[in-house]
């Protein structure tokens, strides 16, 4: 089987399990196992897919017809897009596992449906990262926003379904403006085939127009502020490991696509649109973070901060464009290796994180961290888990999340060294606010950790939590050691990433791991080494306990638990850190920033509009009846009356008609 | 005296006579004057009979002799004489009126003849004149009496200039033709005086301001 | 072979409208049933022939004057799918109305009456007759025919309100034929014949009248602005008629003999591409706002149904511009529409016979009451918005991928595009909407309260359902 | 049997039935039974013996008899039909209609022979009206046709029967005087320039003679026809009588005189303009009937929308049909002709087939007014759908037949560059749908009253509705060969000429040639790719 088979296997794999669910809607139990059996297989499946192409760094294509005569379904299994499907079936595969346990609690509210849109979801995210239509792609873009829709609203309850019609909305406007990017394409090229646009060499207006669509359109699902207002919204809402999927994966659809579109299809022809990426990433990053910041919910919190990884990621995107426009094929590859190396870490934190949340949710019935606490020795494989995953997204080395971010900064280090005013200039900023963005997500994720697993329970739920089923710990645990793995191999993940990003800037591969190290291309700029930084960070606390173990031996042994010192006084409940609290001097801090996310939220003038027009449209509907049907009927009917006058009953002026009309012709006859 | 200019003359008799017909005030009288009417207008068949040399006018004749003057009259004295209706009497023209519209209707007749050019008749338009003259005027008997007993005698009026006309130009016509013409008339006339007496005994009025129950 | 099967698909109904009303009223449903399957099947195995036979687009002359031909056969690729389409969905909703003109039904009980049918049937004989006609005169001939079906079926409850609205469609639809008169005279004044494969060798004046003509008479017909306004009224008909009548029937009356006309044509003057595509915009844009005050379901896809058709009007047109691409996209949603439409309203119907209402406010938590029909409302709901993989979509996107490309040479064209995209998406907010409020949930008190969905209507749902999902495939491969 | 014979027995059967149902009410009990065998016989034999005559002409040339004084050519034959068949149908309706007066008292026996004896005196009159060659007699037989009618108006001898029945015979008689006077001077003016001055009386002479007559003497005669026999033919503004008459006289009667009186007048009319076409040309008459047939249209339309009394609404639709075929005729050409021709046809049917409708209504319900009259559909449901049927078919809805014959004179009209005349008319035509259509909704449809017994009439009043019905059908959809003919024969000698439009319908089952031809085609089409596949 070569990678395209077990791709289609993969698809069919997903979609077969999530027709039988559908079948096997008596017996929910049968249908959970099989979707999420089904799933792990057609993730692995995916994996074997992926796997050749991202080692070898060799695509492959195949033309597979179709009805439509205007685009035919071609498949195109490049490196960017193995590299795609290798972080959804990674992630898809893990999920699987864990909803075998996880969507037990939706037995009897449809799970069968449930697995049946999980599948499906995944299933177009698959696909649609290999096609190589305009049409097609739109076709399975559009399907992964429905089947995901359906996930947002499962809990059916009204801030779900309103929050399903927000993200849905903003995903299909998204699309239609990514229709449009395509289309201009079309028109220029005569073809809906990707590879007929890559042909294309467009005047920079017309580029530049294409691209705004595209990035507009593709940011939207991917959550850039201003256009995230849908995120944290949808991504709570949904079942957890739908959550996972959605803020780990789907989100990167919309990186991927500004990826496809900017770089793969137009080729990155002008600066400024990396500048362009690279600002909404900076602005989303701190937003985001500062957002999540506010957070008491759980899912929110880490929907907040999937809108602030979104952001990292796209300024590295921005970075690799500025690279390829200004022709500085290294700094190019710097970036997008800094971007596509957050992409999968993100997927494979926040995945984590939102399984953990979602563990909780399992056992509390609760998603506000006001409620929980002191989970870390009700829970501790899930604490454990979450804890990685913690400091994973704060960037904490060796974890994978520091390497990408490292990469990042390497990479816009490098991008203020050279180049334009412009691009000196917008470096340094961009480092700041990675920089304040980093600061923040740790202190964002210490509360995270902190209030939930922490501390003394606040709630009967969090008291009686206990440790999740094994399917959820295993599957977070896999995750957690993924992580692990991403921070520790860096050297070897690296360079094939590197692979996937120079083939995408169409230059040769760029040198960035040698032994245990990596660097931004240039081992002088900079190096680290994760291996050396884990085992230095190890090496130090057990040095310490060793040493304390040594010579302090007894005094550990004395060790007694008592209620923590509260200058004397009792504990009482509200000494306690809550959520609010926690966050509170920054939000102090950034008063203005929070209050701006109310002040522009368009939707009160939307409503007000949409309020007018339905009054406009109340008015104008009877007005057709009133002002053009009624009058014809009425001067029929009054003519009508009046020709009746003719007929008024006396026959003697009947005859004079005759006559009239003997007299009249007779003048015609005449004259 | 030539027959022509006889003719002409019988012919402006007709004018009078139909004016009587039209001012009496009974049924009867009015049938009694219709007979006369009719009898000047046998005449005028005679007449024109002698002028043309047409045999098919004395046949003629005769038919308008039976069914005109005898027929007809006596068939209305004797159906309409009894029905009396003094609420229906009256015109919208009054006498003097009316002759002044029967002068008017004959010199636009005559106007309108002017532009007829048929050999035949050249010297006949008067009488032709006369003959449309004639039946406008029963026209204008049937437009302007309140009574519907008029209105029958209005459409004698019409008929018999029709049948002058008829006999100023088509008297080489196949006299079967002038029988059903004849007939007709007569049947019409039967019919209307029984549907005449109908109405007054089921409506108990002659007055024609009475049928317009039917509009619109 | 192909014209004998024709000919029973457009004769069969007839004879069984006539055998329906004379026979029992008891047995009205079954002949209705019967007969319409028969013509389904008649016109499946025409479509089989004709696919054997290559899909090479025939003429057959049928009744003729000396050498001016009152009527024929068109045997194409477009006229056996769009056959198709009316032959099978009439069939469908008889078998649905079979079930829906019960006693049981919440909203108006009562058995269907043999005349019910026997219109049903004489509708689906006239579109057949429609669709395969080959001349003008055939068209307006089976164009009044559904006109004088459609006043019968909307007045079918016999309420004053009904009955009115019966007159209004009926004259509206008929002032609307005057245009098609006046193509048909003027057509066979200036060549002497009615068929349509003449139109093409008018002069321009004719083309230019013809082409109006046949215009003004789809706009009627498809409600189109200004002759829209019998459409929302005419939902008082029963709601598998108004189904029939606004997704598969009658309105696309109009755009089939539209779309007809230009492929006959071929070389339409560009001024009926520009009346045609302002006024498709016009409307577009003109159905959307109506959309927004609406509370009962069927006046919402009354007016769903107006801007849907301003879509094919709006592809049909284009194609005028030189766009085969704009054709088969009209052609196919066309198709689709009619599926996905047709799904629809038999869902509103069947709200009204369970919960005995259709008001959307009352509606609430269908799909834990009543899942088939909360699942088929949002099928219905996702095809009529344009979203994957549901049909509305592909023929969609077809038209705006043709009106895109038009552009490039009209530049007028893109900002009309523009608008018809943003509507586009601004109907699938409103849909998308009413879909979150009326399906999940907790179910209202006339939800919950609801009685069983009956078989047939399920059957014919289900159908529908899969139809909805495949219909554009079935299109697009049978367009070639 | 010769040409002659046949003629006679047409026109005398009728007449001797008449007389004899007349004689038959000094009969006593059995009075009923023999005027309605008289009358069973007299419209049986007119039936089939005006349809023999009919083929008879199609199949060879036209019948001349009684030394000229009768003539049918095709143009006569499609008339003679006419009177036939709906004569026949209106019939047999009328057994089923008066024995339902009669029993339920609205008449008595001595009324019902009266009407059989009027009936078929009505029906000679017009027999003779169409057969007659004879120009003074066709004059003659115009007029006698009101006489003949007249008492079928009033027959029930109410107020506005009687009214009605005055007004009638009145109008009528002073309108059709006028009728005289052209043909007096047509006749005249033939007989002043024709060297044998004796056959100026018969039209088929006259009308060899055509170019010869005086021009301003014909435009003369043809105003004074076309008012005369156009009072009779009920076009505006002479029609006045007619909404009365019709909707007074019992239902047969109104359908006798809606769709073949009307038509009788016509007949003479297009007599006339078929010579004086000859004489000056086409253009004078022409105008003349398109002012007259637009303006009927017109009228009659909105009286139509106002009007709230079933048969007056239909009468003023003969109104409008009659002013669509003069505006037909007017139109002239080929296509215009054939088109009235044609139209005068259908409406005849579906006019009889609405009036008798009417009728059942009347009876069931007491009342002609459409606000009273309800739920027809649940009280009589064939009578409901007949009606219905009729309606929509009057209106110019296919499948039937006024349908076809409407398009083709909007057809006739664009052909002659009259656009916006004829859209206007297609305008007025909506208006009158709307009426139509609005009478049918109002009557047929809703609750049916309490106080109605439900029930048909009977199978004699069902009968002949069906039977039209059928045959309107028949007309819309696939016009029988011989009509086709006729008409287009007919359409020749209004022409004048001896090309007449070709009317050889080709239908798939009466050309087996052509078919198979086409299935060759298809066969072979068929088999090409699975050839070129082997």
């Amino acid at each position: 089987m070569n990678s395209l088979e077990l791709l289609l296997l993969s698809v069919l794999l997903y979609m077969g399990s999530a027709l039988l669910s559908l079948l096997c809607s008596r017996v929910e139990r049968t249908a959970i196992n099989l979707c999420g059996i089904g799933g792990m297989a057609a993730g692995v499946a995916g994996l074997a897919a992926s796997l050749p192409v991202l080692l070898s760094g060799h695509g492959m294509s195949a033309n597979l017809g179709g009805p439509f005569a205007f685009a035919e379904f071609t498949v195109r299994l490049d490196p960017l897009a193995a590299f795609m499907v290798f972080v959804i079936s990674l992630l898809a595969t893990i999920t699987s596992l864990y909803s075998l346990s996880y969507v037990r609690e939706y037995e009897g509210r449809g799970a069968w449906a449930m697995g049946f849109f999980m599948n499906t979801f995944i299933a177009a995210m698959v696909a649609l990262m290999v096609v190589d239509n305009a049409f097609y792609f739109l076709v399975f873009f559009e399907m992964m926003s429905l089947a995901s829709y359906f996930l947002v609203v499962f809990d059916q309850h009204d801030e779900a379904v309103s929050a399903g019609f927000l993200y849905f909305l903003i995903a299909h406007a998204g699309s239609v403006l990514i229709m449009g990017a395509f289309f201009i394409l079309y028109t220029c090229s005569g073809s809906m085939a990707f590879e007929s646009f890559r042909q294309l060499h467009l005047s920079a207006p017309l580029a530049s127009i294409v691209f705004l669509l595209a990035f507009f359109g593709f940011g939207a699902k991917a959550g850039i502020i201003p256009l995230h207002s849908w995120l944290p919204r949808a991504h709570p809402a949904a079942p957890s490991h739908g959550s996972a999927l959605m803020s780990g994966v789907m989100v990167k659809v919309g990186v991927f696509g500004i990826i496809k579109v900017g770089i793969d299809l137009l080729g990155a022809t002008s600066a400024w649109w990396g500048l362009v990426v690279l600002g909404f990433g900076a602005i989303s990053a701190v937003l985001g973070v500062l957002y999540a910041l506010a957070e008491k919910d759980a899912k929110r919190l880490l929907a907040y901060s999937s809108v602030e990884n979104v952001g990292i990621i796209l300024m590295g995107v921005g970075v690799g464009m500025i690279g390829i426009a200004t022709g500085r094929p290294a700094l190019g590859i710097l970036g997008l290796l800094g971007a596509l190396y957050h992409l999968i870490n993100h997927a494979v934190f926040k995945g984590l994180l939102f399984l953990g949340a979602g563990s909780i949710l399992f056992r509390t019935h609760t998603k506000d961290m006001e409620k929980l606490g002191g989970l870390g020795r009700l829970m501790p494989y899930t604490a454990a888990a979450c804890l990685v995953g913690a400091m994973a997204i704060s960037a904490l080395p060796p974890l994978n999340g520091f390497v990408s971010e490292w990469f990042t900064y390497q990479s816009l280090f490098s991008m203020s060294l050279d180049g334009g005013f412009a691009f000196r200039l917008a470096g340094p900023v961009a480092v700041v606010m990675l920089a304040i963005t980093g600061a923040l997500a740790a202190m964002c994720f210490v509360k995270f950790y902190g209030l939930i697993f922490s501390g003394k329970a606040r709630s009967e739920h969090a008291a009686h939590a206990h440790e999740a089923p094994a399917a959820m710990t295993w599957a977070m645990g896999l995750l957690a050691l993924i992580a692990i793995a991403l921070g520790l191999c860096a050297p070897l993940v690296a360079p094939i990433i590197t692979r996937i990003a120079s083939s995408l800037v169409g230059h040769g591969a760029l040198a960035v791991a040698q032994g245990t190290v990596v660097f931004p291309g240039d081992p002088a700029q900079a190096t680290l080494s994760t291996p050396l930084i884990a085992i230095l960070l190890l090496a130090a606390p057990i040095l310490a306990i060793l040493i304390i173990g040594v010579f302090k031996g007894e005094r550990l042994g004395r060790r007694h638990g008592g209620p923590a010192w509260a200058c004397g006084y009792e504990q009482e409940d509200r000494m306690r850190v809550s959520a609010d609290g926690f966050s509170k001097p920054v939000s102090h801090m950034f008063d203005a920033l929070f209050r701006l996310r109310s002040a522009l939220d368009p939707a009160p003038c939307l409503h007000a509009s949409l309020q007018r027009v339905i009054a406009g449209a109340t008015r104008v509907e009877p007005m057709w009846e009133d002002k053009v049907i009624s009058p014809i009927v009425r001067v029929v009917q009054w003519i009508g009356t009046k020709v009746q006058w003719l007929q008024h009953g006396d026959f003697r002026i009947y005859c004079l008609y005759v006559v009239a009309a003997l007299v009249v012709f007779l003048m015609i006859a005449v004259a | 005296m030539t027959g022509t200019l006889i003719v002409n003359n019988l012919a402006g008799l007709l004018i009078v006579t139909s004016l009587m017909v039209i001012g009496a005030k009974r049924p009867t009288s009015s049938a009694l004057l219709y007979a006369l009417q009719s009898l000047v207008l046998v005449a005028i068949f005679l007449a024109l009979a002698v002028t043309k040399q047409a045999e098919e006018l004395y046949l003629w004749s005769i038919t308008s002799l039976v069914t005109k003057v005898v027929l007809v009259p006596y068939v209305m004295y004797r159906a309409l004489g009894s029905l009396r209706d003094p609420e229906a009497d009256g015109s919208i023209l009054s006498m003097p009126w009316m002759m002044l519209a029967a002068a008017i209707t004959v010199l636009a007749s005559f106007l309108v003849l002017d532009s007829v050019r048929l050999p035949a008749i050249t010297d006949l338009k008067p009488a032709l004149g006369v003959s449309l003259a004639h039946f406008f005027l029963g026209l204008l008997c049937i437009v302007t009496q309140r009574n519907i007993l008029k209105q029958i005698f209005g459409y004698c009026l019409m008929e018999n200039g029709a049948h002058l006309t008829l006999a100023l130009m088509a008297y080489k016509a196949p006299e079967l033709v002038e029988i059903g013409i004849a007939t007709d008339s007569i049947f019409a006339v039967v019919i209307m005086t029984l549907i005449a007496r109908k109405i007054h005994r089921t409506l108990n009025t002659l007055n024609v301001n009475q049928l317009t129950a039917l509009k619109g | 072979m192909m014209q004998t099967l024709a000919l029973a698909t457009i004769l069969l109904p007839f004879v069984g409208a006539a055998l329906t009303l004379l026979a029992p009223k008891t047995a009205a449903k079954w002949l209705g049933q019967l007969f319409a399957l028969a013509a389904t099947i008649s016109v499946a195995t025409l479509g089989y022939q004709f696919h054997l036979a290559g899909q090479m687009p025939s003429t057959v002359d049928l009744i003729k004057i000396g050498d001016t031909t009152l009527f024929g056969l068109t045997f194409d690729s477009i006229s056996t799918l769009i056959g198709f389409a009316v032959v099978f969905l009439g069939l469908l909703v008889c078998v649905y109305s079979s079930a829906y003109l019960s006693e049981g039904n919440r909203e108006h009980p009562h058995e269907g009456r043999p005349r019910y049918y026997a219109y049903l049937l004489v509708f689906i004989g006239a579109m057949a007759g429609l669709v395969f006609s080959s001349t003008l005169v055939g068209q307006l001939f089976f164009f009044e025919i559904t006109g004088a079906c459609s006043w019968g079926l909307i007045g079918y409850y016999e309420k004053p309100k009904g009955l009115r609205a019966a007159i209004k469609a009926l004259l509206i639809t008929h002032i609307g034929s005057i245009g098609l008169y006046v193509a048909a005279a003027w057509l066979f004044s200036a060549t002497g014949t009615f068929s349509l494969s003449s139109m093409a060798g008018l002069d321009e004046t004719g083309k230019l009248v013809v082409m109006f003509g046949i215009l003004f008479a789809a706009w009627g017909k498809s409600a189109q602005l200004p002759l829209h306004a019998w459409l929302p009224e005419a939902m008082e008909a029963p709601t598998p008629i108004s189904a029939y009548l606004h997704a598969a029937s009658m309105v696309k009356v109009g755009v089939y003999i539209f779309a007809r006309g230009i492929i006959s044509m071929g070389n339409v003057p560009h001024i009926v591409g520009t009346v045609g595509v302002i006024m498709a915009i016009i409307t577009l844009l003109y159905g959307f706002a109506m959309y927004l005050p609406q509370k009962d379901l069927k006046r919402l896809l009354a007016y769903s149904t107006i801007t849907q058709l301003s879509y094919i009007f709006l592809a049909l047109s284009l194609s005028i511009f030189g766009s085969e691409l704009a054709l088969k996209g009209g052609i196919a949603h066309i198709f689709n529409h009619a599926f996905a439409k047709s799904l629809f309203f038999l869902v509103a119907g069947a709200f009204s016979y369970t919960c005995g209402t259709r008001l959307l406010p009352s509606l609430r938590g269908v799909i834990s009451r009543l899942p088939l029909l909360g699942v088929s409302f949002c099928v219905a709901a996702m095809a009529i918005a344009g979203v994957p993989p549901f049909n509305g979509f592909f023929s969609k996107y077809a038209i705006f991928a043709a009106g895109f490309n038009l552009s490039h040479q009209f530049i007028l064209l893109l900002p009309l595009m523009i608008l018809a995209l943003t509507e586009s998406v601004a109907s699938f907010a409103w849909f998308l909407n009413w879909f979150g409020k009326v399906v999940p949930g907790k179910p209202s008190a006339e939800v919950a309260a609801a009685q069983p969905v009956p078989l047939p209507i399920k059957l014919v749902l289900v159908v529908l359902i899969i139809m909805t999902l495949c219909s554009s495939f079935i299109a697009a491969s049978w367009l070639g | 049997m010769t040409s002659s014979e046949l003629l006679v027995t047409l026109l005398s059967v009728p007449l001797a039935c008449s007389l004899f149902a007349f004689a038959t009410r000094w009969a006593g009990d059995a009075a009923r039974q023999l005027a309605t065998a008289a009358h069973l016989f007299s419209i049986v034999v007119v039936g089939g013996l005006a349809l023999l005559a009919a083929s008879k002409v199609l199949l060879g040339t036209p019948l001349i008899a009684g030394n000229h004084w009768l003539y049918i050519d095709s143009l006569g034959a499609i008339f003679l039909g006419l009177v036939g068949v709906v004569g026949c149908l209106t019939g047999v309706y009328s057994i089923g209609y008066m024995s339902h007066e009669l029993e339920h008292g609205e008449i008595d026996t001595a009324t019902l022979c009266n009407y059989y004896g009027f009936f078929n005196l009505f029906l000679f009159t017009m027999l003779l009206a169409v057969t007659a060659n004879n120009l003074i007699m066709m004059w003659v037989a115009v007029e006698a046709t009101t006489l003949g009618s007249t008492f079928l108006v009033g027959l029930y001898g109410q107020r506005s029967s009687l009214e009605a029945a005055w007004k009638y015979i009145i109008i009528c008689t002073v309108g059709v005087a006028f009728g005289l006077y052209g043909t007096v001077l047509i006749y005249s003016n033939a007989a002043s320039v024709m060297s044998q001055p004796e056959g100026a009386i018969f039209w088929t002479v006259v009308l060899e003679n055509a170019k010869s007559l005086d021009p301003t003497l014909v435009h003369l005669s043809f105003v004074f026809a076309l008012i005369g026999f156009g009072t009779k033919a009920g076009l505006f503004p002479m029609h006045a009588w007619l909404p009365d008459a019709h909707s007074e006289a019992p239902s047969p009667t109104s359908a006798l005189l809606s769709a073949v009186l009307l038509n009788c007048a016509l007949l003479i009319i297009i007599r006339y303009y078929i010579l004086v076409s000859k004489a000056i040309g086409p253009a004078f008459p022409q105008t003349l009937l398109m002012v007259l047939g637009i303006l009927s249209i017109a009228v009659a339309a909105f009286f139509i929308i106002v009007q709230r009394d079933m048969k007056r609404l239909l009468a003023y639709s003969s109104v409008e049909n009659m002013g669509l075929i003069a505006l037909s005729l007017g139109i002239g050409g080929p296509l215009g002709v054939l088109a009235a021709l044609f139209h005068t046809i259908n409406h005849s049917l579906a006019k009889a087939l609405l009036f008798c409708g009417s009728g059942n209504i009347l009876i069931k319900y007491g009342t002609r007014d459409l606000d009273a009259v309800k739920g027809v559909l649940k009280v009589a449901p064939i009578t409901g759908i007949l009606i219905t049927a009729g309606a929509l078919a009057l209106g110019g809805l296919p499948p039937f037949n006024v349908f076809v014959s409407e398009f083709f004179v909007i057809t006739a009209g664009i052909k002659a560059g009259h656009p916006v005349l004829m859209i206007i008319c297609l305008l007025l035509l909506t208006v009158v749908l709307a009426g139509l259509v609005r009478m049918v909704a109002s009557t047929v449809f809703g609750p049916s009253p309490e106080a109605v017994q439900k029930g048909e009439l009977g199978a004699l009043t069902l009968l002949p509705m069906a039977v039209l019905l059928v045959l309107m059908l028949v007309m819309g959809t696939c016009v029988p060969q011989s009509v086709r003919q006729l008409v287009a024969h007919a359409t020749s000698v209004v022409l004048n000429s001896d090309e007449q439009p070709d009317t050889q319908m080709a239908l798939p089952w009466q050309s087996p040639e052509q078919g198979k031809k086409d299935e060759k085609a298809e066969v072979s089409a068929a088999s090409a790719p699975v050839a070129a596949g082997i």
